[in-house]
């Protein structure tokens, strides 16, 4: 009965998406005036935005490391974000993904050019869907990026589930809720590194491998929606005058 | 406890006499004149998760406001009415200066003045919103996240209020054998008035309208005042540490009243 | 049916007073030995005790202002002041009026001449009436004169507010819930000049006017009583001998 | 976690040399001899909002405490006795040394003992404080003020306590139609004996009842002890980091009966 | 908000480049291969007051967990399942670097994975902890105490926890008149899986099984796996900052399934 | 009836002691390995865990005092402890405990030995039974003479009390729930000195003289096996070695 729900004969899932998939993503960068950069993303009915400050002065300045940046990350949902109203304290699920998020960010960040300072990171999920914190975390590196942070490379984070037998690309609410297992993954895709790994549902050996996979082939996809978005920012005029021509 | 505090931005004295000099001339520094607002946007129903919602542009000032409608028990001494929750986040996006945690005394005064507004003018019909006298009624709940700051947060979030009530559709609740039902239906709200603030800062001798966070920088004292359709005042708040005259308040009453129905105008327009 | 309960057919308030009248007010000057300066007012039923700190040093440091003295202020309400026992973690309510009395108070007080100290001011509500900011105000005002702060004026605060047709001076507590407009106010007397100013309930505009002019009037009549509390402190036996003589 | 403390008033050498000095003659700073207490005004039903109320005065400190009275549900594993609370804060106002906030470890060692003394003479017959038994009781709050602090607060907030208990006037509640009325009636509160606490402080050899602040600054160890009409010890607490020899807690547990039987005659006057 | 750390141990120059000179000789300082887990014992029943408990040494870590049953109310959304609930707290016996205080972000996480595990592999048949449906359940408590610590509180806490509950005793309960009853007797809990984690450390290009406290302080990255009896994976963690090739976590996963089992025979055996 | 639970006609308590009888203790030092001094008790089914971290630095410096070490101490329940589960939260009581417990050990030590330092003492009771705080303190003083920390003599602490007519000794949970009064004593048996002395319930002057003289009695006996502890510690090897002569 279960399965039937989730996907149909045709193998198209609950909100109609072939098995492999994106939900549709669109960023748009520079969105908060104030910041020193930001995104905002949609994913699926996720919608986050994401404000970067820094490198800047620790406060206190018994925080500061002498040899590297601090890096700081927020996840925070707004009341309204989930179907019934969330208290505004942050939660113990919250302070999780804040932690995994500024893991998964870290690796792709040049800290030893900024000692003794600290980069902010703040997430605010403005609506939930499945998926917030890979969707969080592909904002984030826009707006690391927007905020002129010396980069390794963007990371790039989609999910990929179990649902029955089949292992399929980016979980949405239901799927998460109704499926099997999810596995969110972040991806540096040309230093070829996962920054983020988490599952939680059941899986076989071999299914981890494929689910692993494919996670990464969606990471992948988004690293070009991140990029175009990133150009269309920096470049918005040259790109134009090049369709024009 | 409330303490005085270093000006959140610090204000270069040169800019400061810019400022004075230009207001001398009848001048603000962006270019307005003195009761002139910024530019101003609204989008509604932009989370669709929410009973209402919308998001306030006032100049660089943006606010989102988001409305739930849930059931529950109603307040002490108000058994009869439906219960409606106020919160203000000044979130960490918003600035440069705002550290992330519970809302400060200036969130905690800007979630109450908007508060009132909304109460005093008994904008949503209460009484229309109980289920079960004295035990079950509606609770609204209107949560605010300030994103970005520019100055003014407490007319534009008064305005994503009024909107984000405006554009709601309520769940339809039932009582089955003493139970809450959700009927999977909606209703639009009980409104009865449009509340709207107006907000001006002292500088010197000139009161300006719609202050930025510079004007806010070099101000003397703030004052609010909102008004319902009909052109009562429903709330007041002098805000900041200096005083205004007599005369200032009074004047300042007949803009609020005037400038508010252009403001209730240009909402009820872009909904 | 309201309008009967709270003013009869001679324009007689539900407490006696007619439209103009100021309830009972009583102050007494330096009841806290150990502050350096203090005051407790009866006002209405409001018994509130107001005790004065400072100017002295600020901990943390880093609070400290270069170029003038920092005011801290707290609203508190005692457990037992309130109908319903009040539990004594500060509400959002007594956040913001310790925020506007500091703010009411401020500009009495000549804070450029304590650079880098701090003066403290604590508002203890014992019993709460109506206009128990105002009162609390008017004897911070008297408390901070007693601790010898250099001032520009006396502070005074008195509400007025709408019941029905009629603008009445000083809003007891049933006025306040029943009635229909309160407008607290503090006025420096000799500048001319309001220091608070709130309202919330209906009135028209020119209602408005003329609520603010007689909350002014009473601040004035309050004026009077602080002066009074003062002189008799500090010149309490003069004043005896002058009466005798 | 508890820690430490400096003195809380810096006790120079000179006055603490001065007070021992004193002491070896039998004298204390203030002309006291050890066994004696300050002066002693108590002020009763002060707060007309609540069900009972008393201001003691002892020495420069003062107190105020508060009763309310509601209903609620009882605690766990005393399902069939009304609810006693109590707390104790003190405030700001009281000395130069307070910090606004929620009560330190001295606050609540404070309440706990003074509450111990109620609780264990079972001053309060709780078992007439029940409606429902099992469900709805009587839930009495104590809250106390502490408005100017000079030593011996112990003994002046657990007299304000009795005072205040005392002289209360109790709401009687009823159960109609399983929900609890209130009848608009009084009664006075069943009281079964009156616990009075007796502080002493050890300075060196010397064992002083109702100490000062400055004599507290200069102690080494507290003791408290609290008996009811019968003479009976109902309550006991040793406060502070030095010791007491078996000896001095013999002698005092004697002085603290014939002490506390004084203070409670004392008290009943003045009601 | 989450902050990078200064490294908890403060290594040394000279003993990383020790450790990582031995890692490249296959050896680690303790003398262990990169696989194997250190010392290892369980005690279980340890709390007499508990419905279970567990004491685990792995090294010199020590964690206690103690597992409470009482009834409440389901959680919203899974009205027909019992409730489990589960918290850790590294006291601060456990370490030089441990403040005492509500648990911060690396204590939630730890108790997160290790509730997921647990939550994912359905040990507990909560459907089977229903008294009332939508009303009332069994409310399963499972509280770790982290006594001391030398790495690896991951697997230490998950081994606890499974120990306890597999060696637990629920009271049973029963509903007469809407009442809950305690029979006073117990039952066995409803266990259907037994979930094992599995926690590697990177350093280096070495990938090193059960890290003490010295290799967390030399790690780059973190990776816990756990799998259920069947060898199915139920949850896994990366964590720290460093990143894992995708090639390492296919291999890790496949000796977590062969060590998970492993160490599932060893926690039956001692039970 | 009452008395008849608590005591037998052969004078036989509950739990089948007589009148002057300890419940077992069982003292284990240097049990927590990271810890400068350690030490785990049993005494009846209370089962307790001492550390000791110190004399070290202070954090924040500004606690630090210029003459003596700052002594900290925390009391604290595990949620399994308890019949019904524990908020992990501190409560009133355990804040309570925390400071009686440093004021009964802090005499015992030559804090002016290690000015500007901190000495931690952390007390985690993970099964409570009636009289954990006089079980705590004596395996707190095992742990700090573990510690090596100098002082003047170790701390012993027992509780007397009285269940109808009779004094006894070392009240446990039940009699403490049920009893007439209880009355934990901690002593410094070499000195003579009381250093924690409470009381709840009732007595008369007379009984509580032989109350106290009972509860020391009870430390005396609790003091020998606190020394044994630390001897089979310390001089273990040369103890088996003696016994073995």
């Amino acid at each position: 009965m279960k399965e039937l729900a989730l996907m149909d004969e045709n193998g198209k899932r609950s909100d109609g998406r072939g098995i492999d998939e994106l939900r549709s993503i669109k960023i748009t960068v520079g969105v908060v005036k104030n910041a020193d950069g930001s995104a905002y993303i949609e994913f699926g009915k996720n919608k986050i935005i994401v404000a970067v400050y820094g490198p800047r002065e620790v406060h206190p300045k018994h925080m500061a490391l002498p040899d590297r940046c601090v890096l700081r990350c927020r996840y925070h949902m707004s009341p309204f974000s989930t179907d019934t109203r969330k208290n505004p304290a942050p939660s113990r699920r919250e302070v999780e993904i804040s932690k995994v998020m500024r893991e998964s960010l870290e690796p792709s960040l040049i800290l030893s050019d900024y000692p003794r300072a600290v980069i902010d990171v703040f997430v605010e999920v403005l609506q939930a869907d499945g998926g917030s914190r890979c969707a969080g975390i592909n904002a984030a590196s826009v707006a690391l990026a927007d905020a002129g942070i010396n980069m390794r490379d963007l990371v790039s984070a989609c999910a990929a589930g179990r649902l029955s037998e089949n292992i399929v690309l980016d979980i949405n609410d239901l799927e998460d809720k109704e499926g099997d297992a999810d596995m969110p993954v972040a991806y540096l895709p040309n230093l070829e590194q996962v920054t983020l790994l988490q599952l939680d549902g059941k899986i076989t050996t071999a299914q981890f491998s494929e689910c692993l996979e494919k996670a990464i082939s969606g990471c992948k996809l988004v690293y070009e929606i991140q990029k175009e978005a990133l150009m269309k920012k920096y470049f918005g005029n040259e790109m134009e005058l090049k369709e024009e021509a | 406890m409330s303490s005085s505090k270093r000006s959140t931005v610090i204000v270069e004295q040169l800019r400061k006499q810019q400022m004075l000099e230009a207001l001398s001339r009848g001048k603000r520094l962006d270019g307005r004149d003195f009761e002139s607002y910024r530019n101003f946007e609204i989008e509604v129903g932009i989370i669709d998760k929410a009973s209402g919602s919308a998001k306030v542009k006032l100049g660089n000032t943006e606010v989102i406001a988001g409305v739930k409608v849930e059931t529950g028990e109603p307040f002490e001494g108000l058994e009869n009415k439906g219960a409606l929750i106020m919160s203000a986040e000044v979130l960490p996006t918003a600035s440069a200066h705002v550290e992330p945690g519970p809302p400060d005394e200036d969130a905690i005064e800007l979630s109450r003045v908007v508060d009132r507004g909304v109460r005093e003018s008994e904008m949503l019909d209460l009484d229309k919103l109980v289920l079960i006298p004295g035990k079950i009624v509606y609770t609204v709940f209107v949560d605010c996240s300030i994103i970005n700051t520019d100055g003014n947060l407490l007319d534009a979030t008064s305005y994503a209020v009024v909107a984000a009530l405006l554009t709601s559709k309520f769940p339809i609740y039932e009582i089955k054998d003493e139970q809450v039902v959700d009927t999977g239906k909606t209703m639009p709200p009980p409104i009865t008035t449009m509340p709207i603030s107006i907000t001006a800062v002292r500088i010197g001798e000139s009161v300006l309208l719609d202050p930025t966070t510079e004007e806010e920088a070099c101000m003397d004292a703030r004052i609010t005042m909102t008004t319902q359709s009909d052109g009562n005042i429903v709330a007041v708040q002098k805000g900041f540490t200096g005083p205004f005259s007599v005369n200032q308040i009074v004047q300042f009453s007949e803009i609020a009243r005037i400038k508010g129905e252009e403001m209730r105008s240009k909402i009820k327009e872009l909904n």
